[in-house]
């Protein structure tokens, strides 16, 4: 029997280790698996390398989990947003690393290292300082450079309705980043809304077919970043 | 050179309408934060177009309401109609345009900034034609039109057509091509504040 | 107001010039878009390159396109298969072109064309005859070949339901090579068992965006390729 | 060598039915077209298992029932789960295999022949333990568990395992290693037939 269900999160993200790569769902607060990531910052691991657009906002969240200290390295497009202080903080003092990544190339580095393409070509970043350190080939006269294929050992994400297979649906642009990060990690954690039985989604609505993930936990009232930011939260 | 402080020009949401005019019905649109997600509300009436920009309806946090024929796509599959050539127009901002064409709107190049870049590389290598919203000269009274840009590029050769509060100028192989001054600005005036040549109107010469 | 719809499949194809690169979707029958295909044949295009996963059976759909001589070079990953004859034969005679492209880097291939990569790396066919001519390299210590994003001039494909905008959703398994082919054509045409008015698709289960999709034509009741080789028909 | 007639062996059921046995629960598997696909048959009750092939429910243009839990998904998604390492396990036909874990299952290479790959590539790239299922000799009686392929290679070092009429056989760095005869079978028999050195079975030695 195939169950991929856990009862809590704490008891999904144990087996995250300290130095572990981990990708995290999320674009802003929209899909961001809050609930996963308290659990993560309790569970303790550290010396993360953590792959999202942002780096959360507030004290709650991914910006919580930077600001205990767990990140040693953010691979992410945009670090600077509304409410973001805590990296800047920590980055403005050398005591975290960035590795700054265009945020198509980064979606598309994740889809490659979920598809068993570890390198590929893009115009995005030619003659900018992003392509400093990386190989330039011309193709039909256009000149591209290339990228590597990005996976982790884990990715945590955030969807509106799991089925116990794994099969994963979400709740508009909340959608995002995750369906590729599921493909690209050793191990998927979903936190849904909703844990179905099999045959409970329309198989031809599923978005995250169950092969990309391995386990999948009830949060049946997620919290909002931007709610417990207002509320002036601060995790733990 | 110092603003004089005297209104002149286009206002911001002037901007926006006047670029909305040259956006082609059915066209597919990006726009960027800021004055670029402005023109949205000046797209003439009877013209239908459908924006696609994750950062516009996500990262902006705004509430926005789906039309009907709408769809949700993963990040990846956004991003490869961005990369893939999907998008026909892309509205940016801007720190400098250069009269080659040349990009910088993600940058200044500050030691102690955070870098952030967001999809604004991915839309210059990837949206067949690209228009920059920005106000003529910076705060300081500094061009942001230039021979060369000294911040960080975005991307190469990349911007067609500019629009400012006091001119619309394309970009063209032989450099700023002005082609339409605002009410109560002359050639003189925009050419003073643009730190690259500037080709006349045509029927100026 | 956008309205991609199309009355006809005949009117929908009239632009296609002898020459140019046409992918069609389906993987046997399943999604082959019959009709598109048979007014490709009566519009009279010939010269064409077509990207397709087989070659067609009987003498319908895409085998009666060959069997016409409008072919000049198939790329596909099976050409031979039940009741495929008229390939078989052309090619034996040195008529018509094989680019034979393993499965998956077919499928590959065209998403990269349809997502602005010019070229990927993929470990598929190293070390076997289709590595010829293809550059090698090494990524942590496993051998790849460079392969090149495949587009084409136009795609036609059969969805399930359409709607004016273009978005498109698919009938089982016949969604295959589609929605690739819909995202690397210059122009993809559609043909939809029903064309709906937009807003009439749930925005969470569209699976082609109408931003990869150029024509749609209504074709309510769709030929399966089997019952026609069966009833022996041969087309024109 | 020609085959006498006689029975001995499995049948092609039989190899299906030994093959599902090492089939882990809660695997994700892909079958080949053939001996492979009569696997699914053979899993053992209480063990539940994935299988997601394009070509068992398209190519081979059967009816296949979608199970609860199923999900549809396109040819590029499809093949991701392959090449990406997604898939558990792959049970395949061959042509030959050799003692290095070569493969050879799609051409014999006859200069008449239609070249036709289909997924077999990137199957054998991409998942993690490969199995095949083949008969041990050719209708002809030649060996197909060989020194070097000589028939156009599918990948290379990538078989697993083979189970075959005769036996069940691993591919190891030392070359073939014999893991169970089948019934009625013995060392010399299997050895005989078999055109590579054959590691017996440890408590054989």
């Amino acid at each position: 029997m195939i169950d991929k269900s856990i009862a809590t999160p704490e008891a999904a993200v144990t087996d995250i280790f300290d130095g572990a790569t981990v990708l995290i769902g999320g674009f802003g607060e929209a899909g961001s698996p809050i609930e996963l990531i308290h659990a993560l910052i309790d569970q303790g691991a550290s010396g993360l390398t953590v792959v999202n657009n942002n780096t959360g906002s507030g004290e709650v969240g991914l910006a919580a989990l930077i600001k205990a200290g767990r990140v040693a390295k953010m691979i992410c497009s945009y670090p600077r947003t509304a409410n973001s202080t805590v990296f800047p903080e920590l980055y403005s003092s050398g005591r975290i690393e960035l590795e700054l990544v265009p945020q198509g190339t980064l979606a598309e580095r994740i889809r490659a290292g979920g598809a068993g393409v570890p390198a590929f070509y893009t115009a995005t970043s030619v003659g900018t300082p992003l392509e400093e350190g990386k190989e330039r080939r011309t193709f039909d006269g256009r000149h591209y450079v290339l990228e590597h294929g990005l996976t982790g050992d884990f990715a945590l994400i955030k969807c509106q309705a799991a089925d116990t297979h794994g099969n994963l649906v979400y709740n508009k642009t909340a959608r995002n980043f995750s369906p590729v990060m599921a493909m690209a990690a050793e191990t998927t954690i979903a936190q849904a809304s909703q844990v179905l039985a099999p045959g409970q989604l329309d198989p031809e609505s599923v978005v995250t077919p169950g092969i990309f993930v391995d386990r999948v936990v009830a949060v049946t009232h997620p919290a909002y970043e931007s709610e417990l930011v207002a509320q002036g939260m601060s995790y733990p | 050179m110092t603003d004089t402080g005297v209104s002149i020009g286009l206002s911001r949401d002037e901007m926006a309408q006047r670029a909305a005019l040259d956006i082609p019905d059915g066209s597919y649109v990006n726009l960027g934060i800021g004055i670029p997600e402005r023109v949205a509300s000046y797209i003439p009436e009877g013209r239908e177009v459908i924006y696609g920009d994750p950062e516009l309806i996500n990262a902006g946090k705004r509430q926005v309401t789906t039309v009907p024929g709408a769809a949700f796509f993963h990040h990846a599959d956004s991003f490869a109609m961005i990369r893939g050539g999907h998008i026909d127009l892309c509205v940016l901002g801007a720190l400098q345009v250069a009269s080659n064409g040349d990009l910088a709107n993600w940058s200044t190049g500050a030691p102690d900034a955070i870098p952030a870049v967001g999809g604004a590389m991915d839309l210059v290598a990837g949206v067949k034609t690209i228009y920059v919203i920005t106000q003529h000269c910076t705060r300081r009274g500094d061009p942001k039109l230039v021979e060369r840009c000294t911040y960080p590029l975005t991307g190469q050769a990349v911007a067609d057509r500019i629009y400012t509060d006091l001119a619309v100028i394309d970009v063209t192989p032989d450099g700023f091509q002005l082609v339409e001054l605002s009410p109560g600005v002359d050639y003189d005036y925009v050419a003073e504040r643009t730190a690259a040549k500037l080709l006349p109107i045509a029927t100026d010469k």
